[in-house]
């Protein structure tokens, strides 16, 4: 329990350092580095590494499943069945023990308290009131947002229709879900579509904006964790893995504003409750296959 | 063919008087040249005489029009003169031409009369064929007479130069001295030229201003000057010339305990100046010891040392040894006033 | 001979190198030529468009830098307006402050939750767009940040034409405004030229503003297409990537190529003389408000949007008494430790490139003078390329090159050294400009009687080189500390765990929603270049003249 | 105190020879001014010799060291002369005392002796005291001097000037002529000067290499070259004077017709060289007319014209009338050879 851990990770700057610092905390020994970017960002830089023949990361700490699926199937990723993943809902972890799921981040609506009409469900977003006013961030920018498509594309009845409609209604996708907040907040458009806890937490510190939670059910990333196959800490991840899944380590998700994937762990405040959250599914491997195909749909629906 | 006239023009930069309390009238069609070592002052006089600068106190008139003054000044573009710059400051984006038409666009001319006052004025200079040319591939000579060009094409009554041969070797000199004076005969101007160099001063000017400190030493023809010198200043400056110690009396001057031939007048010990054409050596008179030899090519510029410790300059056929002791007589001098 | 020889060696280094690599990404695959990919790129609508967005708003951003920095370097260079120094001071901020922050700053401005015209009851109304997204957008605020550029170019110009020049011109007949079109002007073309051509390099490099502007619209450049291929698509794309980079390069060089022939075919040998100045007379102080007013709404309303923004608890709730809290300073000055670990990193990268350049220009420059005329364009082009293409791509350069360890060294990557080495290879070129320059200035006799005096090459250099154009490498450092102290490129990918940059930390609170934050920090940013900018008027009083650009 | 020997030194920038064929010996403690128009390479010699360009051909040896040559150059540094550029060259980020003791810190000389040394120059040029002065706050004479100083300190045995007074004014030239023959004096070092200026050549100089067009006109003493220039470029160049059409025979030289005394050889039609001091006014001699009269001070320098039509320059105490037909006799002229 000494030496080092070389962490990739997602997480905003604040949460990855409360992350690296609580597990410090339980293993002295062991100094944590950390790498934050974006995901797409930080996988850039992993695969440049990774093509200079040198790569640094012991464990992926990112939005999607997606990107993991992808790894793994390029057998980058060392699989660790024996991880201590009891109370992890079955379904948000890697069969093989690939990657696991540390939280949900589900997508859902954001709104202006300036606007007049409060959107309900997905379906609202398509009505003329809100035309020109919604922002969503782009799939080609956000892991999240290609999971989010994908989600819905694959449970509301119109499918890919849905998005055209969203496109005619004059919906704007770009960027990531920090710049969707920051329109909506801004009051440069008065909808978004986004994920929980940038909201949910914005609007506990009295910015103008609410979250809604939509009738149809949200989708969800798990933000997972893996292990690389070139990891050099090999010993070090696994502890680290382990503590991100432990009941400590999934109170601390809560504490910073997500939902824990740990059933048995409270939501933070301001969410519903666990119940009420509609999650809808979505196949991950189908995800990648075609992820290649749904970008370019997608771009082809928003004119990118 | 205007008269400048500058009644107790003074220009302060800072607390330093560049020039002060100046008063001169330069008459309708003169040729003046300002003359003075380095920093006296003359280029100020004369960006004050163009408007660049604006007088400090005193005014400055061309005929009855007030040029500057307390209240008032002038813009140089409205006051209708001509100026060529010590770097002829030639436009180095218009050929030879367009530099010279320049002043006739200003005035708003029309073409073809500009073409024709172009093609005259260059041809007073004689640069005609140089049309086309650049800036840049004329020499100092041509380049100097473009920008007299230049000032001549609008057929000015006023011309101004900026020590305008300081740049030309020994021969150009020569042949733009000819010029200058040409252009003077033929166009009747009130020309005003500054010079460090009082030979061209004296060659070319039909009256000098010989500037000191600011401030004017001595105004007149340039032969006044050089035989009659105001001050020890002006005859330090102009011409070759020793000054020495001497007694004036009602009956006569004496030098050395000799009488000589002293013009001026002046009481008690006086200074005189005495120029090397005025010593001749001789077997008796004044005694001196050779000091210093120096080959002109017509003679050598000898340097004796006098009795009195004073030295005195003249001009001898031969070289003379250093330290050989000789007598001289001096035909001529002058009394310093002041 | 050897002075050349190590020259050409540094270039390769700093600028052949990391483009070689690049271009070998682009263009050879499995060690084989390969052009076919540049060509499918060139076939895409989403390229041609980007090349187009690029060109249309680098060009009209050049030309409205044009108009807003020529008026100033003209009365602040010709003229007695009051305060002049004031101003040309003040000009030059935006061109130290990131692209980034300014797009913020403006942003914040003129959007419906801005502060301060919700003060004046003149917020546009929720639900309208910011109404700088898009081509306008760009080109206005490309038109602000490299307003200085035009500003220091042109002045430079302007203090080389002689007195007499407009003397003469006046005494001719001509009025000032005439002298100006007439005189001023045609002997400026060159630097007229030399500084639309600098603010285009400088549009076609930038990524800031339009990521800010433009993205959200998907108004692409080329530089925010390689962001956006990266960030949807990762590294799989780099030859891809490599490729636009590759179209980049070659506007940059066209536009550095104008700039060089400006500067040296339409050069005229200007004589050295007093310099010009115009009386303004009863319009000097008229012109003094408006230049004022120019300079408060080019800097000051965007920069107090921002500090509006940092004050309130989180984006969109307006400032008001009740709403006004410290609290994004203390979160990113206090608890955040990455902030302040981010200001000493820039600090001390900064500086070390900042002084690294201003010691190797002098030595680069006497060699690059010693490089036959053809080889010397070349190469002063090869140094200008790092600086003109998009940092995201030389970062990507020096990850390939720099990841395998290197002999004596190890591997740079993930130390802060890989930084260092980027910022050396982009910012020769502002290091090394000013150097060029100066030394050009130093009459060769100088050299000549130290060399007669005995002294050898090195000795030369040091006792009599270095210390001549002391003050111009100094400028250049200072133009390299700003430039890096402020950038977000670069490191964007090379930054590693304790070695983040100011510019990673603020990407990432922006990225993450947290506009507030992200604008206590720029506005702290902000404040510690000015700070320094004022440190340096200070001691710029004992230095040479000419030594700081706005002296 | 070396011999400077050229051989056959060509020097070619592109095509144009700046320097062509120039072999010259310059003895030992000799003071030789290399004198000609601008243009004429004497900048290039001087370089060639300090070693700031290579000869295109030929050989450079200072005593019996080979300096240049086809296959060597020996550097600048390594040449231990002395150079004083026409501007100085003083560097404005040292002081007076640290620009003249640079030669000796680059020869890793101790301190005390540089301060000894230094003194020593600074006072040899007149400017102890200066020492602490930043360079920028000297006058023109001043900064000469401190660069003299430079390239005295090191006690080399060449000392190379170029056209050390084309920018000091006429008194202060004066006084520098002085203090090179001076230093001339107490060095007996190997003196080589850049002049365009045929007076200071004459008056400084024990030897003068005229050139022109890059090769050699004439090598001799002042008096060898105002008394008998070899050529015309050389006859023109130097002093006043004119050059007039004339016919030699073995028992006297005809000019207008009329006997006079000419130096020199020549057959049939050649030209002479007639300097203004040879020709006097008289009532009879030869006719001509007056063209021209410029008051120099001293006297009127009168251009007459010739019934040839040529012109003769003579000075006359007094202004004559343009036009005026005077009679003048010629004491001496001198055949100009080829
Ligand atoms: N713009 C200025 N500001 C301050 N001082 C000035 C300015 N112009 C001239 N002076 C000072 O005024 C004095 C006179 O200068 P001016 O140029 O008229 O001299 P000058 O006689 O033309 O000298 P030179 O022969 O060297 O050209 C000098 O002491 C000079 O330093
Ligand atoms: N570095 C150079 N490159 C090309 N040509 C040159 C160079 N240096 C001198 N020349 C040419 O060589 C010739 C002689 O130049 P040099 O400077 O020796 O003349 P100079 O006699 O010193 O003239 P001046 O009296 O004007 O100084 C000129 O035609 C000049 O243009
Ligand atoms: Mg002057
Ligand atoms: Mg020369």
């Amino acid at each position: 329990q000494e030496g080092k851990l070389v962490l990739y990770t997602s997480q905003p700057n604040t949460d990855a350092q409360a992350t690296a610092d609580a597990f410090m905390a339980k293993y002295p020994g062991i100094a944590v580095e950390w790498v934050r970017d974006g995901t797409p960002k930080i996988m850039a830089k992993f695969r440049a590494e990774l093509e200079a023949g040198a790569p640094q990361a012991d464990v992926l700490l990112i939005a999607d499943a997606v990107t993991m699926e992808g790894l793994k199937a390029e057998g980058l990723l060392l699989n660790f069945p024996e991880a201590k993943a009891e109370g992890i809902d079955p379904s948000l972890i890697d069969e093989d023990g690939a990657y696991f799921a540390t939280k949900l981040i589900t997508t859902g609506i954001v709104y202006n308290s300036a606007a007049t009409a409060i959107p309900a469900g997905w379906a609202d977003l398509v009505k003329p009131e809100y035309k020109d006013q919604l922002a969503m961030p782009s799939p080609l920018t956000s892991g999240a947002a290609l999971i989010h498509a994908v989600t819905l594309t694959g449970n509301l009845a119109e499918g890919w229709d849905y998005y055209s409609a969203l496109a005619a209604n004059g919906a704007q996708a770009s960027g990531g879900n920090g710049d969707v907040l920051t329109a909506v907040s801004g009051g440069e458009k008065l909808y978004g579509m986004i994920v929980d806890y940038l909201p949910i937490r914005e609007a506990a510190k009295g910015a103008p904006v609410k979250f809604v939670f939509p009738s149809e059910g949200v989708s969800a990333v798990t933000e997972p964790v893996a292990i690389l196959a070139s990891a050099q800490n090999t010993d070090n991840a696994k502890l680290f893995v382990d503590f991100l899944l432990s009941q400590e380590g999934q109170q601390l998700a809560s504490d910073m504003g997500y939902v824990p994937a740990r059933a048995d762990i409270a939501l933070p405040a301001g969410y519903p409750a666990r119940a009420d959250i509609k999650v809808l599914g979505y196949d991950a491997a189908a995800a990648l296959a075609n992820e290649t195909a749904n970008k370019e749909q997608f771009s082809e629906i928003f004119g990118q | 063919m205007t008269i400048i006239t500058l009644d107790a023009v003074s220009k302060q930069f800072g607390s330093n008087f560049a020039v002060r309390d100046v008063s001169v009238t330069l008459p309708k069609g003169s040729f003046t040249a300002l003359l003075g070592p380095s920093g006296c002052g003359k280029t100020t006089l004369l960006r004050l005489i163009a408007g660049f600068e604006q007088p400090t106190s005193g005014t400055i008139q061309f005929d009855t029009r007030l040029m500057a003054g307390p209240t008032l000044s002038v813009a140089p573009e409205k006051r209708d003169l001509g100026i060529v710059f010590q770097s002829y400051a030639l436009w180095p984006h218009m050929d030879v031409a367009a530099n010279v038409a320049y002043p006739l666009r200003a005035r708003g001319i029309g073409r073809a009369e500009i073409e024709q006052r172009v093609a005259r004025a260059l041809d007073m200079v004689s640069l005609a064929g140089f049309e086309q040319r650049s800036v840049d591939a004329l020499s100092g000579g041509q380049r100097q007479r473009v920008a007299l060009a230049r000032c001549l094409v609008t057929g000015t009554d006023i011309i101004l130069l900026d020590e305008p041969l300081a740049n030309l070797d020994v021969h150009l000199r020569a042949a733009m001295l000819d010029i200058f004076a040409d252009i003077h005969r033929r166009t009747g101007a009130t020309i005003v030229f500054v010079t460090h160099d009082q030979s061209e001063a004296l060659a070319l000017a039909d009256r000098i201003v010989m500037l000191d400190h600011g401030q004017v030493q001595q105004t007149g023809t340039p032969q006044q000057l050089y035989a009659e010198p105001a001050n020890a200043t002006v005859a330090g400056f102009i011409g070759r010339g020793s000054i020495l110690a001497a007694q004036a009396a009602t009956d006569g001057t004496l030098l050395a305990g000799r009488p000589i031939n002293a013009r001026g007048t002046g009481k008690g010990p006086v200074q005189v100046l005495v120029r090397p054409e005025a010593v001749r050596l001789g077997d008796t008179g004044i005694a001196g010891q050779v000091a210093r030899c120096r080959y002109t090519g017509a003679s050598y510029e000898t340097v004796l040392t006098l009795a009195s410790g004073e030295t005195l300059m003249l001009d001898t056929p031969n070289r003379l040894d250093i330290g050989a002791a000789i007598h001289l007589t001096i035909n001529d001098a002058w009394i310093i006033p002041g | 001979m050897l002075p050349a020889v190590l020259v050409l060696f540094a270039v390769g280094v700093l600028a052949v190198l990391p483009l070689g690599r690049l271009v070998t990404a682009a263009l050879v695959h499995d060690g084989v030529f390969d052009a076919t990919l540049l060509i499918q790129r060139l076939a895409r609508g989403a390229t041609q468009r980007a090349i187009l967005n690029t060109l249309d708003t680098s060009f009209f951003g050049a030309l409205l830098a044009l108009a807003i920095g020529a008026p100033f370097a003209f009365l602040i260079a010709l003229t007695d307006m009051p305060w002049r120094r004031m101003q040309g001071f003040l000009l030059l901020l935006p061109l130290m402050i990131a692209p980034q922050v300014t797009a913020l700053a403006w942003m914040h401005l003129l959007g419906p939750s801005s502060a301060l015209l919700g003060a004046l009851g003149m917020a546009p109304p929720p639900g309208t767009a910011n109404p700088l997204l898009g081509r306008g957008g760009i080109i206005a605020l490309f038109g602000v940040q490299h307003a200085p550029i035009v500003f220091i170019t042109l002045r430079a110009g302007l203090a080389l034409v002689p007195r007499d020049y407009v003397e003469a011109a006046r005494s001719a007949g001509s009025g000032p405004l005439a002298v100006v079109w007439r005189i001023i002007l045609p002997l400026l073309r060159p630097y007229l030229i030399a500084a639309v051509a600098l603010a285009f390099v400088s549009g076609v490099g930038n990524f800031g503003i339009p990521a800010l502007l433009g993205m959200p619209q998907n108004y692409l450049t080329l530089a925010t297409l390689i962001y956006q291929q990266l960030a949807s698509n990762g590294p799989a794309v780099l030859p891809q990537v490599a490729v636009l980079s590759l179209l980049i390069g070659v506007i940059a060089l066209v536009g550095v190529g104008v700039q060089v022939a400006a500067l040296r075919g339409g050069g005229f040998a200007m004589g050295r003389g007093m310099p010009v100045r115009f009386g303004l007379g009863r319009w000097r102080w008229p012109l003094a408000m408006g230049g004022l007013a120019v300079i408060g709404f080019m800097l000051f309303l965007p920069l107090v949007a921002l500090v509006a923004t940092s004050l309130v608890p989180a984006y969109g709730v307006p400032l008001s008494l009740s709403t006004l809290t410290g609290d994004n300073y203390v979160e990113v000055l206090v608890r955040q430790a990455s902030t302040a670990r981010a200001f000493f990193n820039s600090g001390y990268l900064s500086l070390l490139a900042a002084a690294l350049l201003a010691v190797l220009a002098v030595p680069m420059a006497l060699g690059l003078a010693r490089l036959r005329p053809g080889l010397r364009q070349v190469t002063n082009g090869a140094l200008e390329l790092p600086y003109a293409l998009p940092g995201i791509v030389l970062a990507i350069a020096c990850i390939l090159l720099f990841l395998r360890p290197l002999p004596l060294l190890g591997s740079l990557y993930a130390t802060p050294w890989i930084i260092l080495v980027a910022y050396l290879m982009r910012f020769a070129a502002l290091a090394l400009k000013p150097v060029d320059v100066a030394l050009a200035q130093i009459p060769p006799n100088l050299l000549e009687a130290a060399a007669a005096s005995g002294a050898g090459p090195l000795r030369r250099l040091v006792t009599i080189a270095a210390p001549l154009v002391a003050p111009a490498s100094a400028a250049g450092a200072l133009l390299v500390f700003m430039s890096a102290f402020n950038e977000l490129t670069v490191s964007a990918l090379l930054w590693s765990s304790r070695n983040e940059t100011l510019g990673v930390i603020l990407f990432s609170l922006e990225e993450a929603g947290l506009s507030t934050q992200a604008a206590a920090i720029a506005v702290v940013t902000v404040g510690v270049v000015v700070v320094l900018l004022l440190v340096l008027d200070r001691l710029g009083r004992r230095l040479p003249a000419g030594t700081l650009p706005w002296r």
